[in-house]
Parts: C-alpha cells; structure tokens; sequence
C-alpha cells in the first residue's frame, strides 16, 4: 500500500485523507494533527506562517515515512504538512498510520511527528496580536521575538 | 574563485532580503561560505544551530564546495 | 469542555465526530480507531458482533476518561463504541483527545484504549468465513471457537 | 430465600439461553450464587476469569446479596 509524505498549500482535508487509510487487514488507526493554537510561551498568536524547502523536506519526510514502515509493523503512513498562511484553528500537519495492532499505530505515528518536527526543514513563523512576530527556534533571544 | 547557487530559507531569506541567488566565492567549504555569509548579511545563528544542504541533501560542514553547487544553509526546524 | 463516552447501535461518523475536538488552545489531536479487521489468529473473519453491558459500561467508561483528564495535561477526550453486527472495515471504536501538546494527547488517546479493552464490559463475537463464530477470550479452549 | 434478578450477557446469554431472570436461591454472596449457576447452566468459565457486578457496580464475590439486588457476571472483556 502508498505510503507518502506530501506538502499542500491548501486547506488540509482530515475526512478524505482518512479514507484513504481504510484497508481491511488493518484493525487499528491513529492519527494526529498539529493545529494552529492561539497561544505560544504566554503570547496570543493570531496566525501562523509555514514555509518549507520543498525538495529537501520532501526527501527527508519519506525517509521518515519510510523508517516508520520498516521498524513497524504498519500497513501504511502518510503525512500531509501545510505552507503559507494559517489561521487559528487549522491543521498544520497531519499524520495517518494504519496497522494491524494498535502498539504499533501509535508507536510509528508519533515516531513520524517527532522525527518531523527535529529533521525536516519547515520553519514556522508566528504573528502575534502585538504586532510582533518571529521565527520559532530561530531567534537569539527564543522567547523575545524580533519586531517587524 | 567558485560559483555557487545560494538558497536562503525563513530567518535567512529575510535577512538576506531575497530567496536565492549566484554569488562566487573563495571559500572551499560549507564552513567558510557560512562565515563569510554571516559577515556579509548579519546572520546571528551561530553554525552549531544551522545545518547545511549542498544539491538538495544535508551534507558535513567541512564538504568541499564545486562550482555549480547550490548550498542551502538551514535554521533551526519548526514544522509540525 | 464536554468529555463524554457513549455507545452507538450506528455506523460511526468520524468526520463529525473529529470536528468536536477543535478547540483554540488545542494545538495537538490524536485519535484512535478500532476497525473490524478480515482476519484473527489465522481465521478469515467476515464479520463482527459487539454486545455491552451499557449501564455499567457507560460508567466505566467515563471513569476511564476522567481518569485520563485528571493525568494527563489535555483539553479534550471522547470515545465513541459500536454494538451490534458489524461488516470488515466498519469502525468499532473512536477515541479522540485534543490537547496542548502532543505527548499528552498520545499517552491520553493510548490510556483510554489500554484501559477499554481491560476494564470495559464489552463483548466481541468473531464469525469466520468457516460457519464458526466464537466470544473472544470466553471459551476455554482460546483458538478452537465454539461451533454454532 | 432472596429473590434477585439476574443480568446474562455475551457468552452467559447464549448458555443460559435468556438476557435476564427473576431467580431464587439459598446463596448469600455473589461467589455461591456463580457456583449455582455453573451447575444450572453449564458455565464453563472459571470465576478467577469473571467479575461480577451488583447493581450496576463491580464489585467483590464475597459480597452479600440481599433481596432485588440486580447481578451480573461478566465474561473476560474485549472491547475495542
């Protein structure tokens, strides 16, 4: 079965992608989405910007993928990371694994967001209600974002 | 005296104030280009917090450069 | 926010289901879902049925899900479980945990399903493709199910 | 004589052939009233792998049942 990791500039859509992990061999489905939140290190956050260096990201988000299927046993894994522009609420990533069992649905599914979140280049940028903004993790000073 | 394809990303591309560019050089390595690239658009990350990629893979810091490579230098990550 | 656990004779809607968990400060969802798999210790299953004890099942359940909000840092968490006869495919349970960040909302959406399957009285009965059905971990004799 | 009405679920239904009973007995705690039961339908489950649960709460074998106490013995779960 397809597994992949993928980039969208769209609006994430769970429901379709969800279907997409049905097969009749697997018993057990974890997922899991990161959502914009409204709040980071005590400061109200009122969107959030993605951007990616998409050939390099995608190649490191397959070997990922691909980590996930050969130390699981999984049926499938996909993942799907948004760029650009997001508001409060939406899905910045999702992530599908579908196995047999459920240890090893959970297992590879938090496998994949961890190694994510430490390897593949994606930056993210927050927009504060200050006016304020920075780059997460890429500042001098973490928790005192650069001024626009 | 090298000419390399450069690929600023995030924090990079706003301080360099464009996403990429050709720029000739006489640094040998990713090492030597970064500190030059530091000097000349203010980059703040120390290299111990950036990663580099040459040709669209990550690569070792003391990689020796080719004329025609294209050298992405990567800040810290934050997707998820 | 509402918690809740209950049981459903219906087909599950997971999509509905999924858009309960957006919350604002939620930056983390996790969901598992048990699905009625074609196979079982080397037997062709072709359907399943699921009987409850509902009134102490209910309570048990919400007890587990109080338990997982009271130890572990999350904003939300539902389970939905199925009864009565179900196809290959179809989803037998749904859990879904909403929280600030990603390893509550993992080991949280993990309790309540280790927890289910120990402590909830729900019952599964496996009908194979040979004519034989049987009550998982009822009979004596575990991997020779009970003619009809 | 204590009336009680008793709950059969799963397995247990199928064996005693009916979800739920008014019944008699001379048993006074939920493990003497399993016993009976073993012996009247053929049970074959072992009470170390069945719980038991009076009026809609677990609870222990040897408590003591009174008169229109609902019991319920529950076969291994399997949920999920």
């Amino acid at each position: 079965m397809l597994s992949s990791f993928k980039f969208s500039i769209d609006a994430i859509d769970v429901a379709r992608l969800q279907d997409n992990l049905s097969h009749p061999s697997a018993g057990a489905v974890v997922t899991f989405e990161g959502r914009v939140r409204n709040h980071n290190e005590g400061q109200r956050v009122v969107r959030l910007e993605y951007e990616a260096f998409i050939e390099l990201a995608s190649k490191e988000g397959q070997r990922i993928i691909d980590e996930a299927l050969k130390h699981h046993t999984i049926v499938t894994a996909h993942c799907v990371h948004r760029t650009g522009l997001l508001e409060i609420g939406e899905v910045a990533v999702w992530i599908g694994v579908s196995a047999g069992h459920r240890g090893a649905a959970f297992d590879a599914c938090r496998y994949i967001i961890d190694q994510l979140k430490q390897r593949v280049p994606i930056w993210k940028k927050e927009h504060y209600d200050s006016g304020n903004s920075g780059w997460i993790h890429c500042d001098t000073t973490p928790n005192n974002p650069t001024s626009l | 005296m090298l000419t390399l394809h450069l690929h600023y990303f995030a924090i990079f591309r706003e301080q360099a104030g464009k996403p990429s560019e050709k720029h000739s050089t006489h640094a040998s390595t990713a090492a030597e280009l970064y500190t030059e690239l530091q000097q000349l658009y203010d980059f703040k990350l120390p290299p111990s917090q950036v990663k580099v990629a040459i040709n669209q893979e990550f690569c070792d810091w003391q990689q020796r450069l080719e004329s025609g490579d294209h050298v992405a230098f990567i800040p810290p990550v934050a997707g998820g």
